[in-house]
């Protein structure tokens, strides 16, 4: 059965085995839970990887088909759900179904002994569903769907413990914010239709491409432009960007898998899928492809920083994401779309796996989640700390390690951007000292030094099979992950360049012949590795040999407390909105106009019943008399072209 | 022979006479009987149609009404004995338990 | 004056019918009345009726007599109107009920107006004649109820419901009969059951033997004969509906009773019995002699027993009677036209006495019903089976059309 | 002035009595007894033209079920003469104008409409039960159905109602 041809299958298992575990899981014991759940991803996995094996044997022929019309407005809105498979795609599909079914298995062990285990699973493979038609989406309208649905399934997973209030605050912050963001990504679909009277991607793009459509310059602001920063909006909400990355850190309140796949490897990605999908707009948008580049390096660097002081391990691993997500936009930004995407997928790999190591450490520490109260696991769980150090290598960038391929290509594609790019470059590879600052210290903080718990009260165990497989298999990926895309002057091919060559265009090397170029990557790269070791170095010093956790001063009380972000936002935006909905719209719109209203119909139906059922006198006879007269009514109605000649007299009599 | 309009007469004087007998009698029963009355005065207009037109669908139309009429008294009636257990009146102005 | 009379026979020739149906009538109801006192008085080994003339012969007319003179009272605020019209209503429409009945196939001119044996030839007669039978309950009903009392409240009430039970399986049990004819009029559906000329064995008692049950028993009930006489059952109302009525209403109730008796016995002839057909083969022509064969030799032994009769009257008027009888055969020996006359009528009249005399007879032989069980076997018992009647019947014949 | 005339207005006048009695009289079994003298008037005039079976289904149903219903209810239940209570103002002033008024309409309608109908028995001869069964079980034999089911359901509903419920 060809799967090409009907992609939804692949979709619509996971949305099955959701609906079964949903609506019958909860009488059901773990196992077959179990079995649903991982039946169905792993099932759509299998389908996504023969679909990707048509596609090839296809010569990489970009597949679309359109399988029922969704909305349609007469002649000039077609909505269809329609799905598409390109190279893009092709990746995008395997890491979800890939690492969602690793992440699926993880899972079982993790939490095998919460309770709502079916509710758990139900979401997360209604979250598979969605994903994947954001993934498989044609156009923006599909694309959307998917979006707003993964922004749900993130809610519930987020607000799992939903009897702890912190839980399910953060859920509804990680909502709200996502709807700001929302709110752009509609206004830019809706600007779209307006300006290609279409929103699929092929005929946006193919009218986008157009030579006629003007290249808007540097700095004007056209219809493009616009259209990209709203979309870019969205981004930023989905994929934490600054300035809405503020729900991705609290989010961390879900359970570790759901951090793991939705908010490092696979959901927060969406934006900069997005992004990367309408390359072709953004790159007539200079302006826009600049604002992105900046807030990329921005958010790269901030929570970067924010990311060194924090004492929470999922904490640290959520800045990580967010700085992470930085780069791939910085990639995209600078017009390294290859490079963002590269990134995304090997970051996918490490920083799945770093979350679920550090899963495994919370498991394995009983639920203690920070990192003073931890050290010297090395010896205990051997296991997550290989896989947790193979991580904490490739995205610190250490080769051979996917990150540092990837991380490499996004500074190389950055330092040859202009303008700027070499500031750009510079605030990167900041960034990355302070990466390998952080991750070393976590490490450190974790794995090494004198222990900071109860050996009587936490029993330290390495955790079952079913979550270190995945972790094993993650690392193994997060090694190999990157040489798809070896360097040239590594003498490799770049494999994945290439692949992606069809929709990016050839290679993102521009401006330097190659041979300069080949230099120039070489010294890149070993600057990129000096920066890795650098932060290596100062994380040994100050946390090698273990540390106490110091009374935090100054810089460190400013960094510890996020720059105080989540405060100006609640004095900023929040607090004027609870006072002007509750003095305005809640005491004087609700109450009075909308309550008045409500009543006063009431009132006036009851006055005007008052007075009407008088006729109701409850006498039979009356009630004849009324019939009688309605009677009369009706025969005057329906006669009164006949009676009137002879009411008017015109007629005398009829009797002949 | 007799005219039509002889008959449409004669069944619209029945009928106003059912309509006085509906609204003036306070017996139920006889109220039933006025209603009698009145389909009567349509099944005789009935008749004369069809037959003036030449068309028996009229008479088929009588036999139809008839029919229903004599449903109609079997469930009234019925109701009727109902409401006199209960009421132990026939005086429809005195079945006035929902008036407040 | 001849001129008149043709002008006029439209209605002369009617009325004359009628005033000499009614007479007949009145007089067959009155010696059934001494028949009846009769054979039951010999089926419980009794003598009667012998006093009043021989054999009691003239008991009908004293019986006539007194109803006229005795007194008439009406009982406290009974309902006038309803006490008054009760008896009249009933007699009517017992009368009437013959009105549409064919007793003979001849058709004859008189003052060049043609009619009929039999007074009003209707083509929907069989249809009249329920309509007149179904308004025969307005008198039972409003007698029971007019003459404020309650032994005739509950037998107008008991009346009026078996009548309106049993009318149901009466008119459905006739369905069959309706099929196989395919006409309302009772001529019509005669005549059909004399096509094939072979006597008795065309006629519809044997193909509708089911529909023949129904129909006795329902006319029956009909007539509130027993076993069905529930209305009048002495031993718990007394006298039914007429408890309250005396002399010459009484009498009209009566009277009312036999008509109806008559009527319905008429309507089981023509219907099932091949009403005034012979039951012999029209090729054996020597039947045409048998109303002689008869008439000549009961006039003889009428005779003969007047003869040898204890007192002087009966002397002198059975062998008159018998004389009588006796030369009417004679003289059908003699006239063949007139003996080809006869014929029709002469097996129609053999044919109702016969089921007059099984009427008299059950009610010399059979208990009465309770009221319930009546009910219940009018309603569980002979409705279903009357529509299977018509069911099945229908079904033949149109297997029959295939 | 010819037969079919005098017969008509003589029917006539006495359904119009009935129908007059039927709300002059105060005892509902006299109402009956008077609809009964008008339904059979009714049947009379049926007769008159020429629709025999009509007339003898009137008679029947009307006449021998329906009404003899009405009858037996009326002596089961015995209530009595009606009271002229007078609860109803509106019934008392209204009433007749009203009637009159919709007799006159439906009068004067018919009159403006129908006076250029042929005479009732123009076509000659009786509606024969031929030709009613055959129309009723070609094309009104849904209706036909259906009344039938409209019996079933009336004689239950009858039933349900009338037992006492012990």
């Amino acid at each position: 059965m060809p799967i090409l041809e009907n992609l939804w299958i692949i979709l619509l298992l996971p949305l099955i085995g959701s609906a079964i575990n949903g609506l019958f899981g909860s009488k059901w014991p773990n196992r077959i839970v179990t079995s649903v759940a991982l039946g169905s991803t792993g099932l759509s996995f299998l389908c996504a990887l023969e679909a990707v094996r048509e596609f090839l044997a296809n010569g990489q022929q970009p597949f679309r088909k359109e399988f029922f019309d969704w909305i349609v407005a007469y002649n000039d809105l077609r909505i269809g759900f329609d799905l598409q498979m390109d190279q893009l795609t092709v990746i995008m599909l395997l890491v979800v179904t890939g690492v969602g079914f690793l992440i699926h298995i993880y899972a079982t062990g993790y939490m095998s002994h919460e309770g709502g285990y079916y509710r758990f699973f139900s979401y997360l493979n209604l979250f598979m569903f969605f994903m994947l038609i954001l993934v498989l989406a044609a156009n923006y309208v599909l694309l959307f769907v998917g979006w707003e649905g993964v922004g749900l399934c993130s809610y519930l997973l987020i607000g799992f413990y939903f009897l702890k209030k912190s839980a399910s605050d953060a859920g509804k912050k990680a909502f709200i914010v996502n709807r700001i963001g929302d709110f752009g990504f509609m206004l830019g679909m809706f600007l779209l239709f307006r300006t290609f009277h279409s929103l699929d991607f092929q005929t946006v793009f193919a009218a986008a491409a157009q030579p006629s459509v003007a290249h808007e310059a540097m700095g004007q602001f056209g219809t493009l432009t616009v259209a990209c920063l709203l979309l870019f909006v969205g981004a930023t909400g989905k994929s934490a960007q600054i300035p809405l990355y503020v729900w991705l850190p609290d989010a961390m309140e879900g359970p570790t898998p759901v951090s793991a796949l939705i908010h490092a490897a696979t959901m927060v990605t969406a934006g900069v899928y997005m992004v990367a999908r309408s390359h072709i707009l953004f790159t007539h948008a200079p302006t826009a492809m600049y604002v992105v580049a900046i807030i990329g390096c921005a958010t790269a660097f901030f929570a970067a920083t924010i990311g060194l002081v924090q004492s929470d391990i999922k904490k640290v691993l959520a800045y990580s994401t967010v700085s992470q997500l930085g780069y791939m936009f910085l990639a995209c930004g600078v017009g390294a779309f290859g490079a963002g995407i590269f990134h995304l997928m090997t970051h996918a790999f490490f920083k799945a796996l770093l979350f679920l190591s550090a899963g495994s450490v919370i498991h394995a520490m009983g639920g203690e989640q920070d990192m003073w109260k931890m050290g010297g696991l090395s010896s205990k769980i051997k296991v997550t700390f290989a896989c947790m150090l193979a991580g904490t290598i490739a995205i610190t960038g250490f080769p051979p390690f996917a990150g540092f391929f990837s991380k490499d290509a996004i500074l190389f594609g950055a330092y040859n951007s202009e303008p700027g790019g070499k500031i750009l470059y510079g605030v990167g590879l900041l960034a990355a000292i302070f990466t390998s600052f952080y991750m070393f210290r976590l490490i450190y903080l974790t794995f090494f030094g004198p222990k900071h718990y109860d050996e009587h009260k936490v029993h330290v165990h390495e955790s079952p099979k079913s979550m270190t497989v995945p972790l094993m298999i993650l690392a193994l990926l997060s090694l190999v992950g990157g040489w798809f895309a070896l360097p040239s002057f590594w003498g490799g091919t770049n494999y994945f360049a290439d692949f992606l060559a069809p929709i990016f265009g050839a290679d993102e090397v521009v401006g330097a012949e190659a041979a300069a170029a080949h230099q120039l990557e070489l010294i890149l790269s070993g600057v990129a590795v000096a920066a890795a070791l650098l932060g290596l170095i100062v994380a040994w010093r100050m946390y090698g040999k273990g540390a106490k956790e110091g009374t935090s001063t100054g810089l460190h009380k400013i960094l510890y407390n996020k720059y105080y972000v989540d405060e100006i936002y609640q004095a900023a935006i929040v607090g004027p909105l609870v006072w002007l909905s509750t003095n305005v719209f809640w005491k004087v719109v609700d109450e009075g106009a909308i309550d008045g209203t409500v009543n006063g119909v009431a009132y006036g139906a009851e006055a005007v019943g008052d007075r009407v059922r008088q006729t109701q006198s409850g006498n039979t006879r009356s009630y004849a008399v009324w019939v009688v007269i309605g009677a009369i009514l009706v025969f005057g109605i329906i006669f009164w072209p006949v009676l009137r000649p002879v009411f008017s007299g015109s007629v005398t009599g009829g009797v002949r | 022979m007799v005219p039509t309009t002889y008959y449409i007469v004669l069944s619209a004087i029945l009928f106003g006479l059912g309509i006085v007998a509906f609204v003036f009698k306070r017996n139920i029963i006889t109220l039933f009987m006025a209603i009698e009355l009145m389909l009567n005065a349509v099944n005789l207009a009935f008749v004369a149609f069809s037959r003036a037109l030449g068309k028996p669908n009229g008479e088929v139309f009588v036999l139809f009404v008839i029919v229903v009429a004599a449903a109609e008294a079997a469930v009234g009636l019925g109701i009727i004995i109902l409401t006199a257990r209960n009421r132990r009146s026939l005086n429809v102005e005195r079945a006035n338990l929902l008036k407040l | 004056m001849n001129e008149f009379l043709t002008q006029y026979a439209f209605l002369i020739v009617p009325i004359i019918k009628i005033a000499l149906l009614v007479f007949v009538v009145l007089t067959v109801d009155a010696y059934l009345t001494w028949l009846e006192r009769k054979v039951i008085a010999h089926i419980q080994a009794r003598w009667g009726p012998h006093r009043v003339g021989p054999h009691g012969l003239l008991q009908p007319l004293a019986d006539g007599v007194k109803f006229i003179f005795k007194e008439d009272p009406i009982p406290a605020n009974a309902d006038k109107v309803a006490y008054f019209l009760a008896p009249f209503i009933t007699l009517m429409l017992a009368l009437t009920s013959l009105a549409v009945i064919p007793f003979g196939p001849q058709k004859f001119t008189l003052w060049g107006y043609e009619s009929t044996v039999g007074i009003a030839d209707v083509n929907i007669s069989l249809l009249v004649l329920f309509a007149i039978t179904a308004l025969g309950v307005y008198g039972i009903a409003l007698a029971g109820w007019g003459s404020n009392s309650k032994y005739s409240l509950l037998g107008g009430l008991r009346s009026s419901a078996q009548m309106i039970s049993y009318e149901l399986s009466l008119t459905l049990s006739v369905v069959g009969v309706l099929l196989i004819a395919g006409d309302f009029s009772l001529r019509n559906i005669v005549e059909q059951q004399g096509t094939t000329g072979s006597g008795l064995l065309t006629w519809n008692i044997f193909p509708q033997i089911v529909g023949f049950t129904c129909f006795f028993i329902s006319a029956i009930a009909e007539t509130n004969r027993i076993p069905f006489d529930l209305p009048e059952a002495e031993s718990e109302l007394v006298a039914g509906f007429h408890t309250e009525y005396a002399s010459m209403k009484f009498a009209m109730f009566f009277i009312a009773e036999y008509t109806s008796m008559i009527s319905i016995s008429c309507l089981a002839t023509i219907l099932f019995f091949g009403g005034w057909l012979s039951p012999f083969p029209a090729a054996w022509t020597f039947t045409h002699y048998l109303p002689s064969l008869i008439l000549i030799p009961f006039g003889l032994w009428v005779i003969y027993d007047g003869i040898r009769y204890e007192n002087i009257f009966g002397r002198i008027l059975l062998p008159g009677v018998g004389t009588a009888f006796a030369g009417i055969g004679a003289a059908l020996l003699v006239f063949p036209t007139i003996n080809g006359l006869v014929q029709g009528p002469f097996w129609f009249f053999a044919k109702v006495f016969i089921f007059l005399f099984v009427y008299i007879w059950m009610r010399g032989t059979l208990p009465r019903f309770r009221y319930d069980q009546l009910m219940s076997f009018g309603w569980k018992f002979l409705l279903p089976v009357s529509i299977a009647n018509v069911v099945l019947t229908a079904t033949v014949i149109l297997w029959r059309m295939r | 002035m010819t037969a079919s005339l005098v017969i008509f207005f003589v029917l006539a006048a006495l359904a119009v009595l009935g129908a007059v009695s039927l709300i002059l009289q105060r005892h509902p079994i006299h109402s009956a007894l008077s609809l009964i003298v008008v339904m059979v008037a009714l049947a009379g005039l049926y007769l008159l033209l020429g629709s025999e079976f009509v007339a003898a289904v009137q008679i029947i149903v009307y006449g021998g079920a329906i009404m003899v219903l009405f009858v037996f209810v009326i002596m089961l239940l015995n209530d009595g003469e009606e009271e002229r209570t007078n609860f109803s103002k509106l019934a008392t002033f209204a009433g007749i104008p009203l009637a009159v008024a919709i007799a006159g309409f439906i009068g004067a309608a018919i009159l403006s409409s129908s006076s250029t109908l042929p005479a009732a028995t123009a076509n000659g001869s009786l509606t024969s039960s031929k030709t009613l069964s055959m129309l009723i079980f070609t094309d009104f034999v849904y209706p036909f159905e259906l009344t039938s089911f409209l019996i079933l359901v009336a004689i239950l509903g009858a039933i349900v109602l009338a037992q006492r419920e012990n």
